[in-house]
């Protein structure tokens, strides 16, 4: 075991399938020599060479559409986009061609591609570095979807995506980066080191994409969330003395409905809670589906706390952010409902 | 001096009119060098605006260009050529008789890609677009398995899901044709890196039509393949059409589609598209380029869309009835038969009865076709099929969309 | 009055604004000289001039950046994407730019751009030709979103659309342009003569971008849905002889929630419906937007009725499109649940 | 012949190297000739690999391309350069300081955006990429305006919405910055072809980095600006860098970014972007031709970054530090200033007082600014601005996210 943070344990996770796959390449802005503008892939063009680590032009389109054909050369590409924010001049690649070769060739041709890529706010970034845009991804038949919250998860999940013969869009909250983020910007901020899910083994392991992980067990209510508001709704339950079940729901899709509806079945209370803005947000898939799989169980409406309907504003960053006020808020209600 | 004002392009005719192709910059055949392979780019940039041409006006191979085909060779190009129109043009009739939903001929096109299928090798890998059938005949597919995905029937390769033309051929290194424009043009650049990467010699080959070079992939595609140096055609077939806009409105108005290499450090050529010989022998450069590690060519090749768009279409609407009769590049069959004749290895005869060959294999690969189903009769697919392959595995909420569609139909 | 399909009131539409307003421009691929694929913009070339309506390029990113810069400069661009399932080479232009500008520039700067798009699927055409993908574009902030299901509403949701001074992205059904489709492939075609709302003024008038529309009251359970399952829904109801609220939602975004809120603590039942794929779209957010409101009001959970989370299989597509025995048996189970 | 491989773009130095710049391909002062604006594209594909350059070694001006300006306009531009210069020096201190989060220098780059600026009318539309605040100066906005921009302040333009540098300023003409690279380029486009529609005489211009020709967007706006002649002026700054890859991985290592033009039948121009002279003059000869319906120019700036690339950037991670100093077509403002006193208008004194006044300028304008405010101290803008301005109206559901924000804030 070692203690990493999540950029350290991201470029564990490149590492280790460089090593054991010559199929495996990664492509991107500033990846290469840079080791990109996050390094996570520090120091692997120097260990691996300028033909398994490749410096890209600025296309993102183009970038996906070039991972795409080496997938079906037999390489096994992890595409990183700089930005999430950035990633739309790909859409196209990804919906229209990533998501469909296997279906469109019946299984003849298939492209296992992995597109890692920064998200969320809470870095000062402003409206274009603050992104979470998973939720034009899990609307789209054919992709795999994954956010993880810590470095334990982040390293096993990106390996099982490398693995993966699906295309994985894989989302790195940013702002967890370095440590876990309860929501409090005032906090000095606190290393992975001071959390259990920052002791990384150094080999390789896997984190099955389409599980959901129970942080945190509990009766009075479930907390359904993934990415940097897994923390966040933590604290918030915490402050509240409120005994919850906390699930991360780590892969967006598949989705594991099972671990969900078996928890809010016995809480009979939930909130749904993610950072990307509200309105036809990937939270109405967890509301919709929760309630159609638990109405008979539900003790209170299912509220949905997210970012709001609005572009991420640099200088509200706190005021836009769903911190832990926002979730009490939700719980509080949900928990006064009557039963 | 004058105002600015918006330009709009130029149609050479619309309906009613007579076509004006003086636009078109022509070359007489065997007028164009022929640089070694190893030529930097900046050296021969006046091939993007010339003319690549072979057999002139006497049916007689000239010039450096020739490629010196045996006769049999010929032969089997001609062979080639006729079985993609005879096929097309019976599949055309099965679309209006109801038979097919859809249907997309190449009239006039088959130079293209029946030449450049045979000017590469069988491990090259092809990302055609959906006017390159050629690709499939030349490779040997069998009719049969192209008609059952016309009928999207029991023995469809696509399972049901793909509209008609939409083929793939992994075993025959032909890649799956997407529905989206340009979307292959990069993902063959992509391949081609990866063939770097790996270390092989087999090159990749793409198609495009020239209107949609103006989509953003085709960009994607000459950076990705000028920087990494990919081993990698990028052909434009310039049909002049792009359903009912001119190429005019996709930049070829000002500009040859090949000077667009020239532009990106590219090497760029501009090919008599009906010329069977020529669009040959620009193929085997630009592969041998490749294939030793001088770099990506695009190919522009002048050529007409003889047909309408698709079956949706109706070019009567658009265009002029007789514009394809009088189109100076000529026809790329009647072409190359005269040019065997004008060798002694071929007749009227001779052609006749191959035609004749050729539209009964096609009637014949019909009538195993439909005993294997039809869009509309039995046998048909198991409409299960649509849940799979969505994933390598199936997840949980298909397995239970299928259960739902499984009672839906218990109904019934 | 005067009898129109859809193709003619949307063309009618553009045709009264085009006159009304110098500043309007219609633009796409073939929209020009040949009139559009499906013919929505006949005639209009010959009658205002290539200067108004312009053939493009076939590149949607192209297209929407420059009716961008034809909006700043104070044009009213009605831009035209071939078929929705296009539109994502344009998604950067709509999501990143578009959606974004006045809030960016503090109002300085706005375009206001219409994108016209025929969706939707019955026609035959396959996974590139028959998609539904407003979801994606409700989910981001700063967009108006339309799908009507009828020509009266095409009419005045498309001249509310181009007088809007936001971006507005107008989905047209295309299974629906010709006449009103209930889900049954095996009847004759219906033309709108022989629907009221096949009846259409040739003025100007208008139809509120904003504001669902109650296309049947009823008590027994709310349908909502828009688009070509309006009618699907409508036949659903009627063969089960439900006394069925139907609301046709019409404007994606902004949503009309009070009218939804009103109909479902009526009736205490509801279903939502859309062709577009179930897992992520839009009809989670209508559910979990429900679900909050109406609460205390639900007599059985809101379910869902959509696409399978497939592509659209071309020789499938009646297996796959949401029909009347799939509303059917949606509508059962939620009257069926106890109250 | 040897074996297709994956081509790397070589950088011209790393970390302890020595910067070779010999892959640039230089001209002398004077050497390039200068076409008439109504000359046909194919007639001076040439420009796109020459390079314009005005002030020679002697500090003369020299040559067909010299525009001849009066010195007082000179020493307007030295001005305006000297200011930029200045404002970027304090600002980067500032954010150093914690002041702001977030700024980008334009240092060597500054003759681009000054001498591009002053050659344009005021009712010229710009469309700059976040390197050009010298358009701001050279049209005048105060700097105080700026200022609070970068500070988020009660004042701040953007209303606290945008990262420092994302500038607009619609009274000026000057289109708003946006986060995503290039996107603005096929806007100008838009906004150009929309004047030739309503038949107005303005012209736009537009500016990208080298790095950012490799998006899509510059494919789109190339394409629409030949097809409809647009009056527009598209400007490739290539300034060597795009954050840590060197110019030959957007394409730079094999043809000149000015070479995409006649690919597509543009004019295309390479000018020293680090000669105030030469880029006065190309851009004038540029806005005639599009102002005259001659139609759009690519321009490709060859100058150099002389800066990190953001205060989020260490640029001693992949270049060498000296590397400016290096650069073989010096620094603009040193250029410019010693021109001026070659032809006896200027001298070392006026010039060390002029970089004092400015210096003066720019600390007097923090020091207003900061009274508006800063990103952490008061007076902070209102919260709840955030609701406003993403639809002209605000819709229910923001009215109600606002009101659930005020509840949120008042419990705190
Ligand atoms: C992204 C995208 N946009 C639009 C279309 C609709 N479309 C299909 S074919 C076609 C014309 C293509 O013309 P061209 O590239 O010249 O090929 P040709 O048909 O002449 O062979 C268009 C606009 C599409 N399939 N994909
Ligand atoms: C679409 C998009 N992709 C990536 C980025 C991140 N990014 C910001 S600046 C930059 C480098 C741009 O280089 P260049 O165009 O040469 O401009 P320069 O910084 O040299 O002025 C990158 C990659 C972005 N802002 N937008
Ligand atoms: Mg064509
Ligand atoms: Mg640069």
């Amino acid at each position: 075991m070692a203690q990493m943070n999540m950029i350290q344990a991201l470029n564990s996770a490149m590492d280790i399938m460089l090593g054991r796959d010559p199929g495996v390449v990664i492509l991107g802005e500033d990846v290469g020599f840079f080791g990109g503008v996050f390094r996570v892939t520090d120091g692997l063009q120097r260990k691996y060479g300028e033909h398994r680590v490749l410096d890209t032009p600025i296309a993102e389109g183009g970038i996906v559409a070039a991972a795409i054909g080496m997938g079906v050369n037999g390489l096994r590409p992890v595409a990183e986009i700089q930005f999430a924010d950035y990633i739309y001049p790909a859409y196209d690649q990804i919906v229209s061609e990533l998501a469909r070769l296997r279906y469109r060739s019946a299984g003849e041709f298939f492209a296992p591609v992995t597109i890692r890529t920064p998200c969320g706010g809470g870095i000062r970034g402003g409206q274009t570095h603050s992104q979470s845009p998973e939720g034009v991804f899990a609307h789209v038949s054919g992709l795999k979807v994954v956010m993880p919250s810590n470095p334990y998860d982040a390293k096993g999940l990106l390996i099982s995506a490398i693995e993966d013969d699906d295309p994985v869009v894989f989302f790195e909250p940013k702002r967890i980066y370095n440590g876990p983020f309860d929501g409090d910007p005032n906090k000095p901020a606190v290393p992975w080191s001071t959390h259990p899910k920052g002791d990384v083994p150094e080999g390789y392991y896997t984190v099955p994409i389409g599980k959901c992980d129970v942080v945190r067990e509990g009766g009075d209510v479930t907390i359904v969330t993934y990415g940097t508001m897994v923390h966040v709704c933590e604290a918030a339950a915490r402050s509240l003395g409120l005994d919850a079940e906390i699930i991360d729901v780590r892969t967006m899709v598949p989705l594991d409905v099972e671990t969900l509806v078996n928890s809010v079945q016995k809480t009979g209370r939930c909130v749904v809670a993610h950072e990307a803005t509200r309105f036809g947000g990937y939270g109405g898939e967890l509301s919709a589906t929760i309630q159609e799989e638990c109405f008979w169980h539900l003790e209170a409406p299912i509220l949905r706390v997210a970012g709001w309907d609005t572009p991420y504003p640099h200088a509200f960053e706190w005021e836009y952010f769903p911190g832990q006020a926002r979730v009490a808020a939700a719980l509080r209600t949900v928990m006064e409902a009557a039963a | 001096m004058r105002p600015s004002r918006l330009h709009i392009p130029k149609h050479h005719s619309r309906p009613g009119e007579t076509p004006d192709f003086s636009y078109l910059e022509l070359a007489p055949a065997g007028a164009t060098q022929r640089p070694d392979i190893n030529t930097r780019v900046r050296d021969m940039n006046g091939l993007a605006f010339e003319l690549v041409r072979v057999i002139d006006d006497g049916h007689t191979a000239v010039g450096p260009w020739n490629p010196h085909l045996d006769p049999p060779e010929l032969q089997v190009g001609l062979r080639h050529m006729m079985l993609t129109r005879a096929f097309d043009d019976r599949m055309q009739r099965m679309q209006r008789a109801g038979k097919t939903s859809f249907y997309m001929r190449s009239l006039g096109e088959e130079a293209v890609a029946v030449a450049q299928g045979m000017a590469l090798r069988p491990t090259d890998m092809l990302f055609p677009s959906y006017r390159q059938q050629g690709l499939y005949v030349v490779r040997g597919r069998p009719l049969v398995d192209l008609m059952c995905q016309l009928l999207s029937n029991t023995r469809d390769m696509c399972k049901g899901r793909q509209l008609p033309i939409m083929y793939h051929w992994r075993d025959g290194n032909i890649f799956s044709i997407s529905g989206n424009l340009t979307t292959q043009f990069p993902q063959a650049v992509g391949w081609a890196m990866a063939a770097a990467i790996k270390g092989t010699d087999d090159i990749a080959a793409t198609w495009i039509g020239e209107g949609s070079s103006a989509e953003a992939d085709f960009h994607h595609a000459m950076l990705f393949a000028s920087v990494y140096e990919a081993p990698v055609i990028l052909n434009v077939v310039n049909n002049q059409w792009a359903i009912s806009t001119f190429q005019g409105f996709a930049g070829g108005e000002h500009r040859s589609f090949a000077a667009r290499g020239p532009g990106f450090g590219m090497a760029g050529l501009r090919v008599d598209g009906n010329d069977f010989l020529a669009v040959y022998a620009v193929t085997r450069w630009a592969a041998e380029r490749a294939r030793n590690g001088f770099g990506p060519t695009i190919i522009e090749h002048v050529t007409y869309r003889g047909a309408a768009h698709s079956t949706s279409d109706d070019p009567a609407r658009y265009r002029p009835k007789d514009d394809y009769e009088r189109w100076p590049l000529g026809d790329p069959v009647e072409r190359l038969k005269n040019h065997l004749i004008d060798l002694g290895e071929w007749s009227e005869e001779r052609h006749a009865a191959l035609a004749k060959e050729m539209d009964e294999h096609v009637v014949a690969s019909w009538k195993e076709a439909v005993t294997y189903g039809t869009l509309t009769e039995a046998p048909r697919l198991d409409a299960h099929l649509m849940f799979e392959d969505v994933f390598k595995e199936m997840p949980e909420h298909l397995k239970k969309q299928e259960a739902e569609l499984r009672a839906e139909r218990a109904e019934k």
